[in-house]
C-alpha cells in the first residue's frame, strides 16, 4: 500500500499566472459572491442583474483578450492538468460570456412582472455561465463533471424558477423535474464511462488519452459519448427536450438551448478531435448512426408541430445532428496536397456552433420579446402577421428562422454550406444524404413560421397581444439587433469569422 | 494481505449500477426514483475507487468524495421540487407528470 | 418601278398593316380601296415582273432580300425566285385574288367586321405569295403556315358560332399534321444535303441521292405528306368540305382557287425529288386518282352547295395530283391555272346565289331561279360546263392533258386513265346536276329571289367566266422548269380521244335525265337499302370524318380530360403524406411519460452499446 | 464594374422602392420601373461590344476577392449567351412591373422590394462565374419569388408556394453536394481550394461518380427548367403568383436552369452527360408531349399555359442535348422567345382573371366582341406559341429540332408531334376564350378592353417576337459566340464533340 501512495503523483503547485489564465471563471464567481451579498443586503432585480452582467461582461472582455493573444500566437498552456486555456477555449468563453449577457438582458424584461424573488435567477445564470466555460476550457475529467453538474444544477433551479407564480408553475416543475430525473441518470451513465475509461488507461486527463484495446475502454468511451447526447439532445436521447422546453420559462429554455448545448458540444468536439479517438471505427460508426437518426427524427417531429418552444426544440436536435456530422468529419484524413482543408471539418464543426448559438438565441429572443413570465407567445399562430404588426421585430425574426434553414444571406447559410463541404471531402455519403432530406424536410416547417409571419391578420381574428416594449425591456432589442447584424453579416462576409475559427482550432 | 481482484469490484459497481437504473425505471414514487439515481451514481463512484486502486493513484477517491458532493446537490434540489409537486398535486407519483407531451 | 420581286408580297402586307393598325376604325369605302387595291397594285408588279419570263428574255429572277437565319452550317435566306412556274402562280394569286377581293367589297359590305375581313385577305395574299416566291423550302415553309393561318382566320371568320370554330381548328390541325411531315422532311433534305435552298438541293439530290435511293423516298415522302394536307387529299381531306364555314369569297380565294393547290406548287417545285422516287411518284398519282373519285361520288350527293363545290375541287386537285404522278407537270399546273379560274367563278356565282336567297345553302330549296338570277346562271352554267371539260373550255385542255399523260404511263398507265375518264363521267353528273337543280324546274324556294349585283360583284364574275371558257388558250411558260423532265406530244388513238369527250358529255346528260327533265327518278334509284346506304355512306364523305374521331379525336381528348390532375404530381404528394405518417408516428413516442423517457435514455446506452460491441 | 451596377441598381433600386412606400404608395413602382429601365443602358453598352469576347471568353469581367479561405472569389462575368439572357430578366423586369402597376394595391414596397430582388438574384444567377456566387444567387433568387407568391397570390397560395421552395431548394442541395464534390476533386487535383468556373472546368472526375455528379447538377436544373417529371410544382406555382410573379416565372426563372445545363452541365461533365444523352432526349420528348395532353385537360387557364411552357421548355431541353451549335442556338432561341410569349400569356391570363375574377375556361367564352383588342393580342401570342414562322418561338424550335434531328432523327421526328397538339391546345384555348357564344355571366357585361399601358406592353412584346422571327441573327449572332467558346471551353468536352 504505502508504495503505491507513494506513487501517486504530486499535483503541480498553482501560481499567480495560471490563476491570471483562469481569469474569466474568477471574474464571474466574483460577481456571483457579490450578487449573493447583494442580494443579502437587499433586492433589486435590477442592481443584481447590474452585477451579474458586469461579471460576464468582465469574463468576455479577460477571454476576449486571452484569445487576442494567443491569435498573435501565445501558446496554449495547461493550467494544471485540469484546465486547458488554448485559443478554442477562451473564443468559446468569450462567446458564452456574451451570450450569456444577453440571456440576463432577455430575463431581466421577461420576469420584470415575476411577483416573486427574481434575483436568484441573475445568480443562477451566472453559475450556470461559469459552468459552461469550465466545461469548454476543461482538460481533466473532474472539471468536466464539475462544470457539466454547475451548468445543470443552476439549469433545474432557471427551468423551476416561476414555480410559485400562476399560470407556468405547473409547467415549470414538471419540466424541471423531468430534466432533474434525466440528467441525472445521464451524469451517472457519463460518470461510470468515465470510471470505465479511466480503469481502462489510467488517467483523467481526457486530452491525452492513450487508446486502450480493452472492451472497457470501448464501453466507457459510448457511455461517455450516451451522456453527453443526452445534454446535445441527441437521438435516442432527445424525448426530454421538447417536454423541457415547452415548460421552462424561455431565458432558461435560450439558455439550456444555446449556452448549454455549446459547452457540452465544445467537450464533445475536444475528445473526438483527437484523432486516436476519432478514428476508433466502432465508436465513429455509432456516432454517425445517431447523427443521422437525429437529423431525420428531429426534423421529422418538427413537420407539424404548432407550439414555437417545441419546435425549436424538435429543430434542435436536428441541428445538433448536422453539427455530428462535421464532428465526425474532423478525423478524416487530410486532403492530399496539405491545403487549407485540412482542419476544414474542425473548423467547420466549430462555425457551425457558434452560428447555430447566435441564431437559436436570436429566435428565443425574437420570442421573449413579444413574451413575458405571464404570458409566453408559444404558439407559432401567436406570430401570425407580426411582419405587418411589427416588421422589424419580424424581420429579426425572418432572419434567424431563414438562418436556422439554412437559406442564403444569412450565416446558416455559411454554415450548412461548410457542413455540406467537410462531409463531402470526407466522402460521407450517408450522412450527406440524411443532411439533404433533413434540411428539405426542416424547409417545410420553418416555411410554415414565416408563412405565419407574412399572413395579415384578419379583421374577425383576435391576434396574440404583443408585449409593448417598456423600461425594463429596452436591452433586448439592443441584443436582437446586434444579433441579428451578426448573423447577416456573417452571411455575407464570413472571411472575418472564418479567420478568427482558424486561429482558434487546433 | 490479498487485495480483491479488480474486475470484481468493477463487476459489484455495474450490478449496483443496474440496479439502479431498475429502481429509476421501475419506480412510480419518485422518492424512490432518487434513490435509486443515488445508487447509480454511488456505483459510479464505485468504480473510480476499484480503478484508482487498479492505477494506484489518487484521482479515483478525488472523483469519488466529487460525485458524492454532487449526489447530495442532486438530491437537494430534487427534494425541493418533490415538495413542489407534493404541494401542487397532493401526490409524489411521477406519472402526474405528463402534461407535456406531443 | 416594280422591277423587284420584294413589291410582290409588300402592297398586301402593307395593306394589311395598315387595316391591322388602324383596328377597323376606317370607313368602309377606304377599307375597301385598300384592301382590294394593294392587291391591285401587286396584280401590276406581278405582270410587270412576269413579262420577262413569259416573253422569254428571262428564265429566271432571283432576288435576295437579307439572310434570315445563319446558324453556323444552317443558312437560310430570305431570298426569292421566280421562273415560269412560280410566274403562273403568282398571276393567278394575284389576278384571281384582285378579282375576289373586288367581289367581296360588294359582298361583305354588310359584315360589322369589314376591316378585319380585308386585312386577314391581304395577309393571305402576301403570305401565299411567298410561298411561291420562296426560294428556299424554310421561307417557302413560313408562306405555307402562313396561309394555314390565314386560313384557320376566315373559316372561323364568324366566330359567335361555335361550329365555324370547330371548322376552322379542324382545318388548321389537319394541315399541321401535314406540315409537321414536311417539317421533318426539311430536317431531313437539311442533314443530307446540307442545304435548303431549293435549287441547290434539288441539284444536289440528283448528285448524291441516286434513283430509288432511300433518303430519296423518305423525303418525297415527307414532302408529299405536307402536300396532301393542305390539297386536302386523301387522307387528310376531311377538312376542306367543312372549311366552306367561312365566307363564300373565301372559300373561292382560299379553298379553291390558291392555297388549297399549294400541295401541288410544292410537288411541282421539288419534281427532281419525287423524280428520283419513281415509287412515291406512282403514290401521289394513286392518291390523286382515289382521292378524285371518291369525292366525286361524294359530291353527286349533298345538298349544300358549298359542299358540292368542296368536294369537286378536292376530286379536280385529285386530277392535279395525277398529273403530277404521271410526269405530266406542266398539265397539272395548267389545270392548276384554269381550276382557279373556273371554280373561282363557281364560288362567286354560288356567293352571289346564297346573297340573292337570303343565307339559303340547300340546293333542293332552290330551283328555276335562271330568271332571277341571270348573271348567276351564266357564270354557274359556264363554270360548270369548264368543271366538266366540256370541249373547247379551259378544263377541256387542262384535263385532257393529264389523262393523255396518264394514258401513256407504261404499267398502270391505263387503269389510272380509266380512274380519270370515270372521275370525269361522274364531274359531268355533279356539277349539272346542280345547274339543273337551282336554276329549272319548278321553284322549291318560298322566298322571292332578288339577284344581289352591282359593279364589284358582276365584273369579276364576268371576267372570270372569260377565263374559264377561253383559259385553255393561255399557255404555261413551263417549258423551262420541267424541260428535263417533259415528253412533248402525245399521240393517242383517236377511239380514247373521243372517249375523253364523250364521257363529260354523258355525265351530263345523264344528271339531266335525272334533274332536268326528270325522265328518271332519283327517289325510284334511292329504294331499295343498297343505295340508300351506299348513298349514305358517300354522303357521309365516305366515313373518314367519323373514323378519325373514334380513332384519334375520341382518345386523345378522353386522355387529356381523365389525367387532368397530371399523375406526376401524385408522386409529390406521396412524399408528402409518407413524411407526415412518420410524424405522427414519431409524436407517439413524445408521450411525456418520465418513465417512458428514462426508458428510452437506458435502452439507448444500451443499444449504443451493444452496436459499438457489434462493429 | 458595370455588371456590379446592374446588380446594385436592382438590390439598392428594391430598398428604396420599399422605403419609399411610407412617403407614397405610387412611389414604389416609379422607383422601380426606373430601376429597372436604368439597368438597360449598361446592357445596352454591352450589347454594342459584344464583338469584344471573340478573342478573350468574357465581354466584360469583374473579380474582387470575398472568401479567400475557401478559394471563393466574387466573380461576374457576361459572355454573349449571358448577356442574352440578362437582357431579358431586365425587359421581362420592365413587363412584370408594367403587369403589377394596378393589379398590386396592398404592401406595394414589399413587392417591389421582393420583385427587384428576384431580378438581381437572376441577374447574379446569368453573371456569377464563381460556383459558390452562382449558388448564392441560386437560392437567394427564390427567397422573394417565395414571398410574392406567398403573401400576394391567389386561393391556394400557401400550398403553391411552399411546393415551389421546397422542390427548388430541395435539388438545389443536390446541386450542392456535385458542386462541392467537383471542388473537392479540384482540390486533390492541382493542390488549391477553388471555386473559379474556369478552374473548375479542368477537374476530371471520370467513372460512376461523374454520372452522379451531373446527375446532381442535371436533376437541379431540370426542376428548374423544368422538365418531365420534376414539373409538378410549376402550374401551382404559376396558377396562384400573382401576374408579375408567373411572367417572372415563365419568363425567366426557367430560364436559369436551362442557363445552369448549358454552361455548367455538359461542359464540367462532358462524358456522362453524352451517356446520359438519349435519357435527356426522352425526357425532353415526354415533357412536350405529354404535359401538351395534360395542358389540353386543365380548365384553369394559367394551369394550361403553365403546362404549355413545360412543353415548350422541353425544346431548350431538347435543343441543349443536340451536342451541336444548331441545336444550342435553337435552345437560346426558344428561351428568349418561350420568354416573352409565356410572359404575355399569363399577363393576358391575369389581365382576365383581373376583369372576369375567375381562371376557368368555362366561365369565359365570347368576348372577342367585348375585347377586341384583347382578342387580337391573345390571338397573336397563341399563334406565336403554337410556332407560326415568322415569330421568335418557330425560330427556337426549328433549330432545336433540326439540331437534333443529326443527333436522334426519331427524337426530332417525335418532339415534331408537339407542333401539332401544340396547335390542338392554343386554338382551343382562343375559342374557349374569345370565340363562340357569348358567356351570359355579369362580370362580362362590364368587361373593359385593354387600356393604353397593356397595349403598350404587349406590343413591346409583340414587336420583340416579330424581331426574333425575322431577324434571329439580331440575338443569334451575340450567343454564337459564346457558345463556340462552351463548345471548346474544356479538353474533355471538346473530345466528345469530336467523336459526334
Amino acid at each position: 500500500m504505502e508504495k503505491e501512495f507513494a506513487a501517486m503523483p504530486i499535483l503541480p503547485s498553482v501560481d499567480f499566472d495560471d490563476l491570471l489564465l483562469l481569469l474569466p471563471h474568477e471574474l464571474i464567481g466574483l460577481a456571483i459572491v457579490v450578487g449573493m451579498l447583494s442580494v443579502a443586503i437587499g433586492r433589486n432585480h435590477f442592481v443584481s442583474t447590474v452585477i451579474s452582467t458586469a461579471g460576464m461582461f468582465a469574463a468576455g472582455v479577460a477571454a476576449a483578450m486571452q484569445l487576442y493573444e494567443l491569435a498573435m500566437g501565445a501558446s496554449t498552456t495547461m493550467v494544471t492538468t485540469l484546465f486547458v486555456i488554448d485559443a478554442l477555449s477562451a473564443l468559446f468563453i468569450t462567446l458564452l460570456a456574451f451570450s450569456a449577457i444577453g440571456v440576463a438582458i432577455m430575463s431581466f424584461a421577461y420576469f420584470h412582472k415575476l411577483d416573486d424573488a427574481r434575483d436568484e435567477f441573475q445568480l443562477l445564470l451566472s453559475l450556470a455561465t461559469l459552468g459552461a466555460i469550465t466545461l469548454v476550457s476543461s482538460a481533466h475529467f473532474i472539471t468536466v463533471v464539475i462544470g457539466l453538474e454547475m451548468l445543470s444544477m443552476a439549469l433545474y433551479g432557471m427551468i423551476a424558477y416561476p414555480i410559485h407564480s400562476g399560470a407556468w408553475a405547473a409547467n415549470s416543475l414538471e419540466s424541471a423535474i423531468k430534466y432533474l430525473a434525466l440528467s441525472a441518470v445521464a451524469s451517472a451513465t457519463m460518470l461510470f464511462g468515465m470510471a470505465l475509461i479511466y480503469a481502462a488507461t489510467g488517467t483523467l486527463v481526457f486530452l491525452e488519452i492513450a487508446v486502450a484495446t480493452a472492451p472497457l475502454f470501448y464501453i466507457g468511451l459510448l457511455m461517455l459519448f450516451a451522456g453527453a447526447a443526452f445534454k446535445l439532445s441527441l437521438v435516442p436521447f432527445h424525448l426530454w427536450t421538447p417536454d423541457v422546453y415547452q415548460g421552462g420559462p424561455l431565458p432558461a429554455v435560450a439558455f439550456l438551448a444555446t449556452l448549454g448545448k455549446v459547452a457540452v458540444a465544445v467537450f464533445v468536439i475536444r475528445l473526438f478531435s483527437q484523432p486516436q479517438i476519432g478514428q476508433i471505427m466502432a465508436v465513429s460508426t455509432v456516432v454517425a448512426l445517431v447523427a443521422v437518426a437525429s437529423i431525420l427524427v428531429g426534423n421529422l417531429l418538427a413537420l407539424r408541430q404548432t407550439n414555437l418552444k417545441r419546435l425549436l426544440a424538435y429543430s434542435s436536435i436536428a441541428h445538433m445532428g448536422y453539427l455530428l456530422i462535421a464532428v465526425l468529419s474532423i478525423s478524416a484524413p487530410a486532403l492530399s496536397g496539405g491545403t487549407v482543408t485540412s482542419s476544414l471539418a474542425l473548423e467547420s464543426a466549430l462555425f457551425y456552433l457558434l452560428v447555430y448559438s447566435l441564431l437559436s438565441l436570436g429566435a428565443f429572443g425574437c420570442a421573449i420579446l413579444v413574451s413575458s413570465s405571464e404570458t409566453e407567445a408559444a404558439g407559432v399562430e401567436d406570430y401570425r402577421g407580426l411582419f405587418w404588426r411589427s416588421p422589424w421585430l419580424a424581420s429579426a425574426l425572418l432572419v434567424m428562422v431563414l438562418g436556422l434553414a439554412g437559406i442564403p444571406l444569412t450565416a446558416g447559410f455559411i454554415a450548412k454550406f461548410q457542413v455540406f463541404f467537410a462531409a463531402v471531402s470526407d466522402s460521407q455519403w450517408g450522412l450527406l444524404g440524411a443532411l439533404v432530406i433533413g434540411s428539405a424536410v426542416g424547409l417545410f416547417y420553418y416555411l410554415r413560421v414565416v408563412y405565419q409571419m407574412l399572413m395579415p391578420v384578419s379583421e374577425t381574428e383576435k391576434p396574440f397581444a404583443l408585449r409593448e416594449i417598456g423600461l425594463e425591456s429596452l436591452g433586448v432589442p439592443v441584443v436582437i439587433a446586434v444579433l441579428t447584424l451578426v448573423v447577416l453579416w456573417v452571411g455575407i462576409y464570413p472571411e472575418p469569422l472564418f479567420a478568427l475559427i482558424t486561429a482558434a482550432s487546433f | 494481505m490479498e487485495s480483491i481482484p479488480f474486475e470484481h469490484g468493477l463487476m459489484l459497481a455495474a450490478t449496483l449500477f443496474c440496479l439502479g437504473l431498475i429502481g429509476v425505471m421501475t419506480r412510480r414514487n419518485i422518492v424512490f426514483v432518487l434513490m435509486s439515481l443515488e445508487i447509480m451514481l454511488n456505483a459510479s463512484g464505485l468504480a473510480f475507487i476499484v480503478s484508482g486502486s487498479r492505477w494506484g493513484g489518487a484521482d479515483g477517491q478525488v472523483m469519488f468524495l466529487m460525485i458524492l458532493t454532487l449526489a447530495a446537490a442532486e438530491v437537494a434540489v430534487g427534494l425541493g421540487l418533490i415538495i413542489q409537486l407534493y404541494k401542487r398535486f397532493k401526490t409524489i407519483d411521477i406519472d402526474v407528470l405528463s402534461a407535456l407531451k406531443g | 418601278m416594280f422591277e423587284s420581286l420584294g413589291w410582290l408580297p409588300t402592297f398586301p402586307l402593307l395593306g394589311f398593316l395598315i387595316l391591322f393598325l388602324s383596328g377597323g376604325g376606317l370607313p368602309k369605302r377606304l377599307i375597301a380601296v385598300i384592301g382590294a387595291g394593294s392587291i391591285g397594285l401587286a396584280f401590276v408588279a406581278a405582270i410587270v415582273v412576269a413579262l420577262p419570263i413569259i416573253s422569254g428574255d428571262a428564265e429566271v429572277i432571283v432576288h435576295e432580300v437579307y439572310t434570315w437565319m445563319a446558324v453556323g452550317s444552317f443558312n437560310s435566306a430570305f431570298g426569292m425566285y421566280l421562273d415560269g412556274l412560280s410566274v403562273v402562280m403568282i398571276l393567278v394569286i394575284t389576278g384571281v385574288g384582285f378579282l375576289i377581293h373586288l367581289y367581296s367589297t360588294g359582298f361583305m359590305i354588310d359584315d360589322p367586321s369589314y376591316s378585319r375581313f380585308f386585312a386577314i385577305m391581304n395577309l393571305f395574299v402576301a403570305a401565299m405569295l411567298v410561298l411561291v416566291l420562296a426560294d428556299n423550302l424554310l421561307l417557302l415553309y413560313l408562306g405555307w403556315e402562313g396561309v394555314g393561318l390565314c386560313s384557320y382566320l376566315l373559316i372561323g371568320f364568324w366566330y359567335q358560332d361555335p361550329a365555324n370554330g370547330y371548322a376552322a381548328r379542324k382545318a388548321f390541325v389537319t394541315t399541321r399534321v401535314g406540315d409537321t411531315s414536311m417539317a421533318i422532311g426539311l430536317f431531313l433534305i437539311f442533314t443530307q444535303l446540307g442545304s435548303l435552298d431549293i435549287q441547290e438541293s434539288m441539284a444536289l439530290a440528283q448528285g448524291e441521292w441516286g434513283l430509288d435511293s432511300g433518303y430519296a423516298v423518305a423525303a418525297a415522302l415527307l414532302l408529299l405528306g405536307g402536300a396532301v394536307g393542305k390539297s386536302a387529299q386523301l387522307p387528310l381531306q376531311t377538312w376542306l368540305p367543312d372549311a366552306m364555314a367561312g365566307p363564300t369569297p373565301i372559300s373561292a380565294l382560299i379553298h379553291a382557287a390558291t392555297m388549297v393547290t399549294a400541295g401541288v406548287y410544292l410537288i411541282a417545285r421539288t419534281h427532281a425529288l419525287f423524280e428520283l422516287a419513281p415509287d412515291v411518284q406512282l403514290l401521289v398519282a394513286l392518291i390523286g386518282l382515289a382521292t378524285l373519285l371518291i369525292a366525286g361520288f361524294t359530291a353527286m350527293t349533298q345538298h349544300d352547295i358549298k359542299r358540292i363545290l368542296a368536294y369537286s375541287t378536292i376530286s379536280q386537285i385529285g386530277y392535279m395530283f395525277l398529273g403530277l404522278g404521271v410526269g405530266a407537270w406542266s398539265a397539272s399546273v395548267f389545270h392548276l391555272m384554269t381550276h382557279a379560274f373556273f371554280k373561282a367563278l363557281l364560288f362567286l356565282a354560288a356567293g352571289t346565289v346564297i346573297l340573292s336567297l337570303h343565307h339559303e345553302h340547300d340546293i333542293f330549296k332552290m330551283g328555276g331561279k335562271w330568271r332571277q338570277l341571270p348573271v348567276a346562271f351564266a357564270s354557274f352554267l359556264i363554270g360548270s360546263l369548264a368543271l366538266a371539260a366540256f370541249p373547247y373550255t379551259s378544263g377541256y385542255f387542262s384535263k385532257d392533258e393529264i389523262l393523255l399523260a396518264a394514258l401513256e404511263l407504261e404499267h398502270a398507265g391505263f387503269w389510272l386513265w380509266l380512274g380519270g375518264v370515270v372521275g370525269a363521267f361522274f364531274t359531268g353528273i355533279y356539277s349539272f346536276r346542280l345547274v339543273f337543280v337551282v336554276f329549272f324546274g319548278e321553284s322549291a324556294g318560298h322566298h322571292e329571289a332578288r339577284e344581289v349585283t352591282g359593279f364589284s360583284m358582276a365584273a369579276p364574275l364576268l371576267v372570270l367566266m372569260v377565263l374559264a371558257l377561253a383559259g385553255g388558250l393561255i399557255h404555261v411558260p413551263t417549258e423551262s422548269v420541267f424541260a428535263a423532265s417533259e415528253h412533248g406530244e402525245h399521240h393517242v388513238s383517236a377511239l380514247m380521244h373521243s372517249i375523253m369527250i364523250a364521257v363529260p358529255l354523258l355525265g351530263i346528260a345523264l344528271s339531266y335525265l335525272f334533274y332536268g327533265s326528270r325522265t328518271l327518278s332519283v327517289e325510284r334509284l334511292m329504294s331499295n337499302t343498297i343505295a340508300q346506304g351506299l348513298h349514305k355512306f358517300w354522303f357521309a364523305g365516305w366515313g373518314f370524318d367519323g373514323l378519325y374521331r373514334r380513332l384519334l379525336i375520341t382518345p386523345y381528348v378522353w386522355l387529356a380530360a381523365v389525367n387532368k390532375r397530371d399523375v406526376v404530381d401524385t408522386a409529390a404528394g406521396l412524399l408528402v403524406t409518407l413524411s407526415e405518417a412518420g410524424n405522427s408516428l414519431l409524436t407517439r413516442s413524445q408521450s411525456g411519460s418520465l418513465r417512458w423517457y428514462i426508458l428510452s435514455v437506458v435502452g439507448g446506452t444500451v443499444l449504443l452499446i451493444t452496436l459499438g460491441g457489434v462493429l | 464594374m458595370t455588371l456590379l451596377w446592374i446588380l446594385l441598381l436592382l438590390f439598392f433600386g428594391g430598398v428604396f422602392a420599399w422605403l419609399s412606400e411610407m412617403l407614397d404608395s405610387r412611389l414604389p413602382r416609379w422607383i422601380a420601373l426606373l430601376s429597372v429601365v436604368a439597368t438597360l443602358i449598361p446592357l445596352m453598352q454591352l450589347y454594342g461590344s459584344f464583338e469584344a469576347q471573340r478573342d478573350s471568353l468574357w465581354i466584360i469581367e469583374f473579380s474582387r476577392s470575398w472568401i479567400p479561405s475557401l478559394g471563393i472569389n466574387f466573380l461576374l462575368a457576361v459572355d454573349g449567351l449571358s448577356l442574352l439572357l440578362v437582357g431579358l430578366t431586365s425587359f421581362l423586369g420592365i413587363i412584370a412591373i408594367g403587369a403589377a402597376w394596378v393589379e398590386i394595391r396592398d404592401r406595394v414596397g414589399f413587392f417591389y422590394f421582393n420583385l427587384l430582388w428576384t431580378l438581381a438574384g437572376v441577374v447574379g444567377v446569368f453573371t456569377a462565374i464563381d460556383l459558390f456566387l452562382f449558388f448564392f444567387f441560386w437560392e437567394v433568387m427564390l427567397i422573394p419569388m417565395y414571398f410574392i407568391i406567398a403573401i400576394w397570390g391567389h386561393e391556394n397560395k400557401r400550398y403553391a408556394a411552399t411546393k415551389f421552395f421546397l422542390f427548388t431548394q430541395f435539388t438545389g442541395m443536390l446541386l450542392l453536394v456535385s458542386l462541392l464534390c467537383l471542388v473537392y476533386f479540384f482540390t486533390i487535383q492541382h493542390g488549391y481550394l477553388s471555386f473559379a468556373y474556369e478552374d473548375l472546368l479542368r477537374v476530371e472526375v471520370g467513372g460512376k461518380l461523374e454520372m452522379w455528379l451531373m446527375l446532381g447538377f442535371f436533376i437541379a436544373f431540370a426542376t428548374k427548367l423544368p422538365s418531365v417529371p420534376f414539373h409538378s410544382w410549376l402550374p401551382d406555382a404559376h396558377s396562384q403568383a400573382p401576374t408579375a410573379g408567373s411572367v417572372l416565372l415563365a419568363g425567366v426563372l426557367l430560364k436559369t436552369g436551362a442557363y445552369g445545363l448549358i454552361r455548367f452541365t455538359l461542359p464540367f461533365f462532358p462524358e456522362s452527360s453524352m451517356k446520359f444523352t438519349p435519357v435527356a432526349l426522352t425526357l425532353s420528348v415526354i415533357s412536350i408531349l405529354y404535359c401538351a395532353k395534360v395542358a389540353l385537360g386543365q380548365s384553369d387557364i394559367k394551369r394550361l399555359i403553365a403546362y404549355t411552357s413545360v412543353s415548350h421548355m422541353g425544346f431548350v431541353l431538347l435543343g441543349i442535348y443536340a451536342w451541336n451549335l444548331i441545336g444550342l442556338q435553337g435552345a437560346v432561341m426558344t428561351m428568349l422567345a418561350h420568354g416573352l410569349s409565356a410572359a404575355a400569356l399569363f399577363s393576358l391570363a391575369g389581365g382576365l382573371q383581373g376583369r372576369l375574377h375567375t381562371r376557368e375556361l368555362g366561365r369565359m367564352g365570347g368576348l372577342w366582341a367585348l375585347a377586341p383588342r384583347m382578342a387580337v393580342v391573345a390571338l397573336f401570342f397563341s399563334v406565336a406559341a403554337l410556332g407560326m414562322p415568322g415569330l421568335g418561338n418557330f425560330v427556337g424550335e426549328f433549330l432545336s429540332l433540326l439540331g437534333v434531328f443529326s443527333v436522334s432523327i426519331w427524337a426530332a421526328a417525335l418532339a415534331a408531334l408537339g407542333m401539332i397538339v401544340a396547335s390542338v391546345y392554343s386554338l382551343w384555348v382562343m375559342q374557349a376564350v374569345f370565340q363562340g357564344a357569348r358567356n351570359t355571366e355579369e362580370a362580362q357585361a362590364s368587361l373593359s378592353d385593354l387600356d393604353a399601358r397593356e397595349l403598350s406592353l404587349y406590343g413591346l412584346m409583340m414587336v420583340g417576337l416579330v424581331l426574333m422571327g425575322l431577324f434571329p441573327n439580331v440575338f443569334l449572332d451575340v450567343s454564337a459566340i459564346a457558345l463556340e467558346h462552351l463548345s471548346s471551353a474544356s479538353d474533355a468536352f471538346v473530345a466528345v464533340r469530336e467523336r459526334l
